[in-house]
């Protein structure tokens, strides 16, 4: 494992910072905000991205895909959290997308991935309930035989992007109780099956999700993604994935977030001089500095080793996701702080940089719940 | 009813409307309403800060058109001293006001002005002398908000909707009979208008004595809540439990320092040090417990709007978001680490 | 409960800090570690402490005690805590001695108080075991009948001054498994009992400690103390005293540290300035001046509570140990970080007090057995 | 047999009994010793920090004096750097050299001089010229430490004993041979071999790659020790879980920023901004980890000496207390985090 960007990567993040900066200013986002988007995000922009190879980067080239890894998608990632894109790359790419990847049938891949790739189709994973808060072995939702088929009855909740998905990725409970380890399965469902009902969420973040209500909702045999029962680990690997690109994005968020707190320190004067001259502020910055550093190592390592499917990938990941979510709520509280009252307004942007660190910081397992299972991985 | 009892201001004199009570009769009234649980009968600028500045560097004809009408609820007052480049540097404020014959022409913009749209008077700090030492060219205005030239812009903050506006100045003539004591002595009337806001603060944290025993947990039930674990059962969460009991122990420990330095001031001793800290620390603790409500809630406590997400939980997403203000707003918490460590610790500069 | 000191209070506190200053600077204590000396405090001292009634604050007039509460005893532990001395409020007064106040029979009282008041016996508590760690409840140590008395076997650990001690009061066990909250009794045992073993032990923080080692020690029938099993309940009333105690050393240790720190920071010139000066360390200093205001206020509501049967008393301890360990803790590291390489050195007084601070902090339940117990209290 | 061999300085040059290596080639060696887990030959303050300081800045007549005793390990040096009043701000140093004939009268005292009871010379920093720019009154000097007039102190640390001393110069005649680079030039000379200095620490870290996976927990075992849980049970008390983990992911999250910084410079990049973390943050880990241990035994880690404690614990104990001095060794935190904001940052003076 190299911590260092190959020269294509290098390549691969000047293109995308230099499309970012010319295509995605935070202004946009504030703008499909203001409007009330319906979307959330631009498809446009997405079918470009397309275009650029960016969402096929962690597909095979059987589906148009790149054939890379998540080393090159963070690095996309990494530049859109910047500017806070929103284009579904968590939602669609990573954790459909990777479901689809990782669990699917040839049949279900080619059906699905070679659109996803071209940028005309999109995926959700509708795996968050009101109780399960950060346990992906927590799943109420059931799944029952009905025919040949399944019907399956359950409440999801922030369904990223499930409000345009085309086919979401639905964990359901074939077997065992509510919290079992055991007796998960996931389904590929179209969201205009009979008994599917999806609603728009408005999340504090501005990215869109969805609730998603399956009452008795039929679904043919074909629906079955990866083996009955055997979802469990098929979503921790996605889930993982997933995280790492999360981890990509919060690493930009905070990145952008800290230099643009460095410039107002620079820029802002009271008392005759910049604020960044004050001493107690300059060693809070270099804290930040800091965290923000060893974020960027812990991302690299995590992406790296699920790549190569290392022993440890799974521990890295939790590394990842713990630093980066602890120091971008660090670094976006201490940027609110130091930006004093024009950053509790609403038209300055570092507002919308904290809300999504927070956002980013409770999904997929919080700090703490990571820290948990790097004790977990560590035997104690 | 209670403006013609005069409670509504116990300790203003009479002629003006006030209760005309001592301070400890004054008292006496706060602790019965705070018993009986009333509201106060009209908090609002006029009141807590305008009126007792009129009381100490007003004029008598001032006094007698602005505390009665205040005293009544009938004008309602916002203030007018930050700007957008003077934040914690209050003095360096850049709103100018020119002499012109009997008037001052006002230009400029101040910010934070709570309340600025509903409000009919604005109480400011203009600059009327720029070439000497930035405290000493300073006034303190009164301004009508209906004179051409006022226009009020509201602040959305990042948790929505908020009191606050922008309120700008564009050749805005005063009466120069508004100035309220010595033109160019406003940062004297300022000091002493901040005293009165701290003891409103201290008064606000005041009212809480030392906390008490069996009030229960709010935010072990919320956790209980969102960890779905039934009545009196322990959280399995460990970690979440400690943190929640940090930040109980933070407001108890808070409390118990409030109330030790009332039961000091009863027993007739100066304040001591730990009022210093009162602003700070309340306002960092409210921050901690703010945010902690929302890491309790999970994933359910990402909600701003709309389906899947209850009345409680959106109000706690706005909650954190205003908190973050806390530590800026009133002087931001690096400012009273400033002035504790030179005014209590003697730290050199 | 009024958060303030009375008259009387006030008065005792100048005496007790006027006779601190005068009889007991750091340098005393620095001697006796320096000496090895084998009782580890002055008996001097402490029969002229017991002769200002100091010693037998929180006893009553039928033992020739002064009939007053932790409230007063507090103010003189403070004073004491400021210069270190070592003297056994903690161990006698505290621990050994509330036990037989609260436990004893008139007879054990008039055998044992008066004498310990009058500064001539000493007691102290063999509670900790090797294996116990903060968990009251776990008691290895068992006593059996044998005859009419009872036979005790066990080891205990770091029995505060039991090297000195003319009785132990010993919690063992009568029934129940290792860690059952129930069966433990109290027994007051000589150290000259046959099968009694006592050996000093030498913490980091010099204070005088011994380990126990019980061999099948007989005693009589009249070494109970309080009931056979329900000794729990009064061992946990003694240790809340004591933790008053504690806490009120801390507050002083932490009071005068911080002074020490504060005076340093003013003095010493580096690059032309006072270190005060630099804000970083101003913000720093202004965070500890906070934490020993808190946690002030916190000690002296717990020893009100104490003395008045308050309710909430157990909460107010485990909130006043609990504040008092971290702020200490925090006092102390950075009072050594400020002092730079001149704290880091034995010949200086401040790593004295790191080292105390962390002995106490240790003891009797660490900041985060106490937020867990008031988690307890709290029911969640 | 090391030292004949021209390991033991593989990249000085052969004619002082250097090894004659090219950087690359040395850097093999020491991969191929570390892999063999072979120990330095010699470690110690001649072959890191003097010796580059002569080939840089000495004459022949030094080079040729000291060079090849220091690689056959003949004699020992100690670094006369700090003094009592000078510690972050090591320029302000007092300790007089005064000329007189061929020869400097020394006066002063130097602190933390390692091993100096052991040292057969000391390199030190002394005051030529009081009257200039105190950068530039300084000149850099070798003592030997037969000389009469010094006498050595050793320095007994919280943690117990310490290989430091306290250095006293009383009067002590020094041929102005032993001047190293120009009278007054001894800063330039100083900041070099601070150069050498922050290499050799940056290698120390350098020597872990980024962590392994397999290779257990330390602090997890020990607190199953002291929790007296059976092996691999998950530990009951999962707040000090957490601190465990928290530690653990800081050492690892650590070793990952080390890595990539040497793997940046393999492929041939500039050093980044990370290297300027290395010593705040491992120090600062050191501390948490090492107080975490003691925290973990809870009472039992409490011991200082003898009965009751095991030789672990003892251990502990002491590397707790030392721990605490590696903030300010080497350059305090303090400074660390002033020289990222001032060089990384660029945020203003």
């Amino acid at each position: 494992m190299q911590l260092v960007l190959t020269e294509d990567q290098e390549l691969l993040a000047k293109t995308a910072a230099d499309f970012v900066e010319e295509r995605s200013p935070v202004a946009r986002f504030r703008a499909l905000r203001d409007a009330g988007d319906p979307v959330g995000f631009s498809k446009t922009l997405w079918k470009e991205m397309a275009e650029l190879g960016w969402v096929g980067i962690p597909f095979p080239e059987a589906v148009g895909g790149a054939g890379m890894g998540l080393s090159e998608l963070a690095v996309v990632m990494e530049a859109l959290g910047r500017r806070l894109a929103p284009e579904p790359f968590l939602s669609s790419v990573l954790l459909g997308g990777q479901a689809v990847l990782l669990g699917g049938s040839d049949a279900q891949q080619s059906r699905w991935l070679a659109p996803l790739v071209a940028g005309d189709a999109f995926l959700a994973l509708a795996q968050q309930e009101p109780r399960s808060r950060y346990d992906l072995h927590r799943v109420a939702c059931r799944a029952e035989r009905s025919g040949a088929g399944w019907r399956l009855t359950g409440e999801k909740v922030q369904v990223l992007d499930g409000h345009v998905a085309d086919a979401l990725v639905v964990v359901a409970r074939t077997s065992g109780a509510e919290s079992d380890a055991e007796g998960v399965t996931l389904f590929l469902v179209e969201p205009d099956a009979p008994g599917v009902m999806c609603e728009r969420q408005h999340r504090v973040d501005t990215r869109g999700a969805a609730r998603v209500v399956l009452a008795e909702a039929e679904v043919g045999a074909d629906a079955l993604l990866g083996a009955e029962g055997q979802g469990g680990a098929l979503l921790a690997a996605v889930v993982d994935r997933a995280n790492v690109g999360l981890c990509a994005e919060l690493l930009g968020l905070m990145a952008e977030c800290f230099a643009r707190t460095l410039a107002y320190l620079k820029d802002r004067v009271q008392f005759g001089v910049p604020i960044g001259s004050f001493q107690a502020l300059k060693h809070r910055a270099a804290e930040m500095f800091i965290e923000v550093e060893l974020a960027r190592s812990c991302v690299m390592a995590a992406a790296r080793a699920v790549d190569a499917g290392a022993e440890d990938a799974a521990k890295l990941v939790s590394l990842a996701k713990a630093r980066c979510s602890d120091a971008a709520l660090l670094v976006t509280n201490e940027a609110v702080q130091m930006h004093g009252g024009i950053g509790m307004t609403d038209e300055h942007d570092i507002g919308f940089y904290l809300k999504r660190a927070r956002a980013a910081a409770q999904s997929f397992g919080d700090a703490a719940a990571h820290r948990s299972r790097w004790a977990d991985l560590g035997g104690y | 009813r209670c403006s013609e009892k005069g409670f509504t201001a116990p300790q203003w004199p009479r002629e003006y409307g006030g209760g005309g009570l001592s301070s400890a009769e004054a008292k006496v009234l706060d602790q019965e309403r705070r018993r009986l649980a009333l509201p106060d009968p009209l908090i609002g600028f006029g009141l807590t800060m305008i009126g007792p500045v009129l009381l100490q560097f007003g004029t008598e004809a001032q006094r007698q058109e602005h505390l009665t009408k205040i005293i009544r609820g009938e004008i309602r007052w916002c203030q007018g001293y930050s700007e957008p480049d003077s934040g914690s540097d209050l003095a360096s404020l850049q709103t100018r006001a020119v002499r012109d014959g009997d008037d001052f022409i006002v230009n400029g913009t101040k910010v934070w002005t709570s309340y600025g749209d509903l409000a009919d008077w604005i109480f400011a700090l203009v600059r009327t002398d720029p070439d000497v030492k930035k405290q000493e060219g300073i006034t303190f205005l009164l301004i009508d908000m209906e004179t051409p030239g006022v226009s009020v812009r509201p602040i959305q903050l990042i948790s929505g909707k908020s009191p606050f506006c922008e309120t700008r100045f564009d050749d805005v003539r005063v009466p120069a009979a508004n100035v309220i004591g010595e033109v160019n002595a406003g940062w004297t009337v300022a000091k002493a208008l901040l005293g009165h806001e701290r003891s409103m603060i201290a008064d606000l944290f005041g009212s809480q004595r030392g906390g008490s025993a069996g009030t229960g947990s709010p935010l072990g039930n919320l956790a209980r809540h969102y960890l779905d674990v039934p009545e009196d059962a322990p959280l399995p969460d460990a970690v979440l439990r400690d943190k929640i009991a940090a930040v109980e122990m933070d407001g108890r420990a808070f409390s118990l320092t409030v109330q030790r330095a009332r039961d000091a001031a009863k027993a007739g001793h100066q304040p001591g040090p730990e009022s210093s800290l009162f602003k700070v620390y309340a306002t960092e603790t409210n921050k901690r417990r703010s945010e902690l409500a929302v890491e309790i809630a999970g994933p359910q406590g990402l909600g701003w709007e709309g389906p899947g997400f209850d009345a409680e939980e959106l109000a706690r997403t706005r909650a954190w978001l205003r908190a973050r203000g806390n530590s800026i707003e009133g002087g931001t918490s690096e400012i009273q680490l400033n002035i504790i460590a030179k005014r209590v610790l003697g730290l050199p500069d």
